[in-house]
């Protein structure tokens, strides 16, 4: 009856847990991924399925080797939100093979070899990414064109064979938004919207839809309290900034106004599902502003003036290196502490 | 008259509160119990001495045992009978502890002492009004037990002191405060009044929750008309009942780390505190009694009770209808704060608010521990603002200047931070084990800087010790070559001229030999049987044994002497 | 570090004190021409005659030099012999010198060359130092191979291609394919791969040892102290215990 | 040669030589200005070890031990710092920890502080144990009784030996267990929970 061990107050906790926070995180993800399919086809859901099932699979394997239970440890379904984050970064038909490269690195090198969740420096999910970015850049730019660009809808079982067969489909790729604006050099803003099928409206079809499903999730997500404001906020901040700095209007040196660099590539799932990720950033409120904002900063700074054109993983990663000092640096000052205090004795 | 606090409340948790289950009934009176309990150290420190004897018949409020330290408190005989002990038993301590105490068994008569004479304590001197209220043992009954004289000491210097009433009983369970503000506001009240008296405060602030609007209207109607005293409703946050923390809530003043309110001239005290203030100064009588919520859901009659201070816990619980097969764990104090007790035969002590008897369902076993996600929701809910992820991690690796740099020591523990956990880690656990760790090697460190210092200057003591004696040498050697011719020495008589009382010459003997036999036995236990060294020191323990023998042979007549017995 | 001479050479270089997976030094080069088994194989030999011809020069010229001005005359010794293995180069394998490029001139600072000049070459007779140069050659070069061929498989899909920049025509048909149609693995290839499979290769060995002492122990002693590099001269035999 | 080179030369080899000279004369005299008297590592040594001044390193007390240190001499040979001062002493002095000695290791000898205690009616006033003190923490004169001043007394038994009447004994004094301290919570339950799904090697607090 009762209690032998010496176990401190409290004695009670509160019901949200760890694995009902990832559940929220995966249900948040579940707008997007659903337009994605809408937009991009059947190659989405095809690779999460499968990016899931190897995560599973060597997060389990991996806890084995690490003499864990793996039945226990699988149950906080952190696996699960590295996978689909990473699926949803990933061009949408990318062959079988690059996923299950990037998400068993993800597993091995972004997770386990630190010591499993709560102890990687480094988002796993970017971490795949940018092995995936650097090993295979052919592949990696290879997207399917949005529905609306005037392609012929990849149907099931092309999306299949595209995968898992790498059987191709005749002008099936398109260069992304983000790609043009990048190698544009020559045209104005008007001329690069009516030359290119991708650019219509904002941004272009199919991307402008997905980031705003991101959005839905990650402010549902806000709404439950699982992620804080601060580092979406400094990120599309950041993001802000510099592109109005060097936002040169329509000319053919514009490298994309605000809401152009909000709305393309992965910018709101990174604003609201990657630079949230508390593992690898800053623990500290302030810390996470600033985290976002260098993202976003990094993010702008890569995407205009560096090699690759989506820089929201390497934006990532740098951050994540940086976190740590932040931790160290930002601290809240605690009651009864301060300058002002020893002043008035 | 009733106002807002001033200050927001940073960080905090809302909770269930639970309060109605005990506040449905007024304040109970449980019969007396078989026996009482009564620890002689209720706090941390040395125990108290006791001032009666076992077999004694004692009165009621008589004292029992005077405090050693400066920082205890006196013991009092909660009703009139026998007293027993002290004997070790259980007491109510997280490390199952068990300490010296008192056993009580009473008359059943409940005669009081004499007590004296309730005069006009405005015509008393201050002084001797403080001691009155040390004699009658009247400490913090919110928590630390902290002795009130001394913490009322510190204040009186103040010009114009504040003082600060905490009737804001954030953890869930916890009613006593609430039904003594409804039932007595008066003895409140007449509480200030001593107070007024003894440090012309220049405001009085009373803080109570918003949850409890009856206390807030009890206290209100009690205080008309007298214009020093507000009364704060504060937001039901917990911990909003912390001293530090309703400080700043209502003065928006910090106690700067490692001092005490008194010196920013706060006077801060617990509602029952002041009750027990009141009745000493006025009625004079001693704490023996305090209230305690009896609350859980393996209580059939939960509700709040005036129970002696070292009725047994036991005695209680089936007072208010305790179903022993539905209980599951035993808290004392709130669970936020409080500490589970492992018997039930421990006693009540005067800083025990809160008796829970939990049933499974209200207190499952916490889950299993999963890895610190750095969520950062413990840095949000601390109210301290602190940082309890990064304590978290420093204090697994006992890292302590790393966990002195965070400010470790400014951890209310108030356990905001392990209960939003959502890997349910036992952050307060791993703070405690940290300050502990901190506190002993703190104790080491001095120690060892005492002795190295210690060590050093006996060294150069030798030394100069040594330098000396050869500078003498030399002199000595010169005087001696400048002599010619070298006188011999005189024969110095060096004995003193103290006359060496044979008993004692013989006992030195007797303790020499008895200790070269010792070592020689020894020696001889350790060689092999077969040793060429054996047979000699067989030997020598045998004409030492004789020796001995002889010596205590001469020393026995001796010592039946009665005059020669040893300084 | 032992100032008693030692009659013979360091056989542990090989292994348990093998100044790339141990000592952890050298790593500029070893990360940065190890891409391919060609590289690999280059580099490595040319350190092992340095290393060798260093420790040869210096253990003979022991006697002679000053305690004060050693280290200046270690580099002087070390950079000449580095200057003639890149001459030799220049002459017979130029296409490997230009891939080489900055590493060749570069093993003048390769720190297990003064490491072993300082700790054993000053205090031992010539031919051991000579010996233990080639032990501790060896074990780099051995290190080097396994990374660059490692690289080379995984990278590019292909094991000792160009093996003619070094060994001339003859070896220009050794080129073994392993996977026709491969598509480079280009992380493998650039240095961060270079990094995470240097740490991998150190791990194995970690795990190795720990086979052996757990098997060898036959016990459960986990507890051994944790020693770092820089002790381990000390204690031969004794390796790092780094549990994953 | 013309004499306009050979002045360049004659100028160029002067400046130098000046150069040298001054630079020479600077860092000699920095050398003596700022030679530090007394190795910093053995202070740094010496505010490791405890300070129990006992003896059992074979030095008279812990400084001359830590000076020993300093000279190379093995950091595991000290009891009652026991392998918290060895590690430390290890991280400080970049060494490899070791255990503790074992020839220098008492095996009777718990965690346990104790002090000295002298049964008074024994001690014949002989002021052998006096002088044994390493920290002066007995009082008393010859012929007269003794006694240790418990605050002080750092347990190191080094008075026990020379007494010639065995009135010494080392206790536990009291208080010394009166506080107990909170452990720190078990570790993540993987080892329980592995080894209830599979028999394996049973490698624990890996994240320690």
């Amino acid at each position: 009856m009762m209690p032998l061990e010496h176990r401190s107050s409290p004695h009670s906790t509160t019901s949200n847990k760890t694995d009902r926070m990832m559940l929220l995180v995966l249900i948040a993800l579940l707008p997007a991924l659903c337009v994605r399919t809408f937009c991009f086809g059947w190659g989405t859901p095809i690779t999460l399925l499968w990016c899931s099932l190897i995560a599973l699979g060597s997060e389990a394997v991996l806890l084995a080797l690490r003499r864990r239970a793996p039945l226990f440890y699988l149950r906080d379904k952190s696996a699960l939100v590295t996978a689909w984050l990473l699926a949803l970064s990933l061009p949408p038909d990318l062959p079988w093979w690059c996923s299950l490269i990037g998400t068993s690195f993800a597993m091995v090198f972004g997770k386990h070899i630190y010591g499993g969740l709560g102890q990687n420096p480094f988002n796993p999910a970017m971490l795949g990414y940018v092995l995936l970015l650097i090993s295979f850049p052919l592949p990696m730019s290879s997207w399917s064109p949005a529905d609306g660009t005037g392609h012929p809808w990849l149907t099931f079982s092309d999306s299949l064979q595209l995968i898992f067969l790498g059987k191709p489909i005749d002008g099936w790729t398109m260069a992304t938004p983000l790609d043009l604006l990048r190698n544009n050099n020559t045209l104005t803003m008007p001329e690069l919207w009516s030359t290119h099928r991708q650019l219509s409206g904002l941004v272009g079809p199919g991307w402008l839809p997905v980031n705003l499903a991101c959005l839905a999730g990650g402010l549902w997500l806000l709404k439950k309290k699982v992620i804080q404001w601060q580092a979406p906020v400094g990120m599309l901040a950041g993001l802000a900034i510099m592109s109005l700095i060097f936002w040169n209007g329509s000319g053919s040196a514009s490298r994309g106004s605000p809401l152009f660099h909000w709305f393309s590539g992965g910018t709101m799932l990174c604003a609201f599902f990657i630079v949230t990720d508390p593992v690898s950033g800053t623990s500290t409120r302030r810390g996470q502003l600033l985290f976002g904002l260098g993202a976003g900063l990094l993010t702008y700074t890569i995407r205009a003036f560096g090699g690759y054109p989506d820089a929201l993983a390497f934006a990532t990663l740098l951050m994540n290196m940086s976190a740590p000092a932040m931790d160290y640096w930002i601290r809240p000052r605690t009651l009864g502490h301060g300058p002002h205090l020893k002043e008035r004795r | 008259m009733i106002q807002a606090p001033p200050h927001p409340l940073s960080g905090g948790i809302e909770l269930a509160t639970h309060k109605a289950l005990s506040t449905r009934t007024p304040i109970a009176t449980p019969p007396l119990p078989d026996t009482f309990v009564i620890p002689l150290n209720p706090q941390a420190g040395a125990p108290a001495e006791p001032q009666v004897q076992a077999g004694d018949r004692v009165l009621k409020g008589q004292q029992l045992a005077r405090p050693r330290g400066p920082r205890g408190a006196p013991v009092h005989a909660p009703t009139s009978g026998t007293v027993r002990g002290p004997v070790v038993r259980p007491v109510p301590h997280w490390s199952h502890q068990q300490a010296p105490c008192l056993l009580l068994e009473p008359d059943g008569l409940d005669r009081w002492c004499a007590r004296p004479a309730v005069t006009d304590y405005r015509r008393l001197d201050k002084d001797a009004l403080m001691d009155v209220i040390r004699e009658a043992g009247v400490v913090g009954l919110g928590g630390a037990g902290f002795p009130t004289d001394i913490k009322l000491a510190a204040t009186r210097g103040d010009p114009a002191p504040l003082v600060i009433i905490n009737g804001a009983e954030c953890e869930p369970y916890i009613t006593a405060d609430d039904m003594l503000m409804r039932e007595r506001a008066e003895h409140l009240v007449a509480g200030f009044a001593v107070l007024r008296h003894l440090l012309q405060p220049e405001k009085i602030m009373v803080a109570v929750e918003d949850d409890k609007p009856q206390a807030l209207a009890a206290m209100e109607a009690a205080c008309a008309g007298q214009t020093d005293v507000q009364i704060f409703s504060l937001p039901a946050r917990y911990p909003s009942g912390d001293a530090g923390i309703l400080i700043r809530t209502l003065t928006g003043r910090e106690v700067p780390s490692g001092t005490r309110a008194a010196e920013l001239g706060i006077f801060c005290c617990n509602t029952g505190t002041l009750a027990a203030l009141h009745q000493a100064v006025i009625l004079g009588r001693p704490l023996i009694s305090r209230i305690t919520t009896l609350s859980g859901q393996a209580l059939a009659r939960p509700g709040n009770v005036e129970a002696l201070i070292g009725t047994p816990v036991e005695h209680l619980l089936h007072f208010a209808g305790l179903r022993e097969s539905d209980m599951h764990c035993l808290i004392q104090g709130g669970p936020l704060m409080g500490h589970s007790l492992h018997s039930a035969e421990v006693p009540l002590l005067k800083t025990t608010n809160c008796l829970i008897a939990g049933t499974r369902a209200e207190f499952p076993d916490p889950d299993p521990t999963q890895a610190c996600i750095r969520c950062g929701l413990c840095a949000d809910v601390c109210p301290v603002n602190l940082l309890p992820q990064q304590l978290y991690w420093h204090a697994r690796a006992m890292n302590h200047s790393q966990l002195q740099a965070h400010n470790l020591s400014d951890c209310i523990e108030c356990g905001a931070c392990a209960w939003v956990c959502p890997s349910t880690i036992a952050l307060v656990q791993y703070y405690r084990a940290a300050k502990d760790a901190i506190q002993q090697q703190q104790a080491k460190s001095a120690k060892a800087a005492q002795a190295r210092q210690r060590f050093e200057q006996r060294q150069l003591r030798l030394q100069a010790a040594e330098e000396e004696k050869k500078a003498r040498r030399r002199l000595a050697a010169r005087l001696r070559q400048q002599a010619q011719p070298p006188q011999t020495a005189p024969q110095q008589a060096t004995a003193p001229a103290s006359l060496p009382d044979e008993q004692r010459e013989l006992k030195i003997q007797l303790s020499r030999t008895r200790v070269q036999l010792k070592k020689a036995t020894r020696t001889l236990e350790n060689l092999s049987q077969d040793s060429p060294d054996a047979a000699r020191i067989r030997q020598q323990v045998q004409s030492l044994q004789q020796d001995m023998d002889q010596l205590q042979a001469r020393q026995t007549p001796a010592s039946v002497q009665p005059s020669g017995s040893p300084p | 570090m032992s100032t008693a001479p030692s009659p013979e050479p360091r056989w542990p270089g090989l292994w348990s004190n093998n100044p790339a997976l141990v000592q952890l030094l050298g790593l500029c080069p070893l990360l940065g021409v190890s891409s391919n088994l060609v590289n690999a194989l280059g580099l490595g030999l040319a350190s092992l005659l340095v290393l060798m011809g260093s420790n040869l020069l210096i253990s003979l010229c022991r006697q002679a030099i000053p305690a004060s001005i050693r280290l200046p005359i270690f580099v002087m010794i070390i950079a000449a012999l580095t200057t003639c293995v890149e001459l030799l180069m220049q002459a017979w394998a130029y296409d490997l010198y230009r891939v080489l490029g900055i590493f060749l001139p570069l093993i003048v600072t390769n720190c297990i060359i003064l490491g072993r000049a300082e700790s054993f070459a000053s205090r031992n007779r010539p031919i051991a130092s000579m010996l233990d140069g080639l032990v501790m050659g060896l074990g780099f070069m051995a290190v080097l191979l396994v990374l660059g061929g490692l690289r080379e498989m995984i990278g590019e899909g292909t094991l000792m291609a160009d093996m003619d920049f070094l060994l001339g025509p003859v070896a220009r048909e050794w080129t073994i394919t392993l996977v026709s149609d491969y598509r480079p693995f280009l992380f493998v290839v650039l240095p961060p791969g270079a990094f995470v499979c240097m740490g991998l290769l150190i791990a194995a060995k970690n795990a190795i040892d720990a086979h052996y002492r757990l098997r060898q122990s036959d016990a459960d002693d986990f507890t051994q102290p944790r020693a770092t590099h820089t002790s381990l001269e000390q204690q031969p035999g004794r390796v790092p215990v780094r549990q994953l | 040669m013309d004499t306009a080179a050979i002045t360049l030369l004659g100028s160029a080899l002067l400046t130098l030589l000046a150069l040298t000279l001054v630079c020479g004369a600077l860092l000699g005299a920095a050398s003596e200005r700022f030679r530090v008297q007394e190795d910093p590592v053995v202070e740094s040594i010496n505010a490791l070890l405890p300070q129990t001044q006992c003896g059992q390193c074979g030095h008279p007390g812990c400084k001359p031990y830590a000076q020993a240190i300093a000279r190379g001499e093995a950091i595991n040979r000290c009891p009652p710092g026991g392998q918290t001062t060895i590690n430390a002493l290890a991280e400080l002095l970049d060494r490899a920890p070791a255990t503790l000695d074992p020839s220098r290791a008492k095996a009777d000898r718990d965690d346990v502080p104790r002090v000295a205690f002298i049964r008074e009616e024994e001690c014949i006033g002989c002021t052998k144990c006096i002088q044994a003190c390493p920290v002066d923490a007995i009082v008393g004169a010859a012929r007269f009784t003794h006694t240790v001043i418990a605050a002080e007394c750092t347990g190191c038994d080094l008075c026990v030996e020379p007494c010639p009447v065995d009135c010494i004994d080392m206790i536990t004094p009291d208080g010394a267990t009166d506080r107990p301290s909170w452990p720190l919570p078990p570790d993540l339950p993987h080892s329980a929970l592995w080894k209830q799904s599979l028999i394996a090697t049973d490698r624990q607090g890996e994240t320690r």
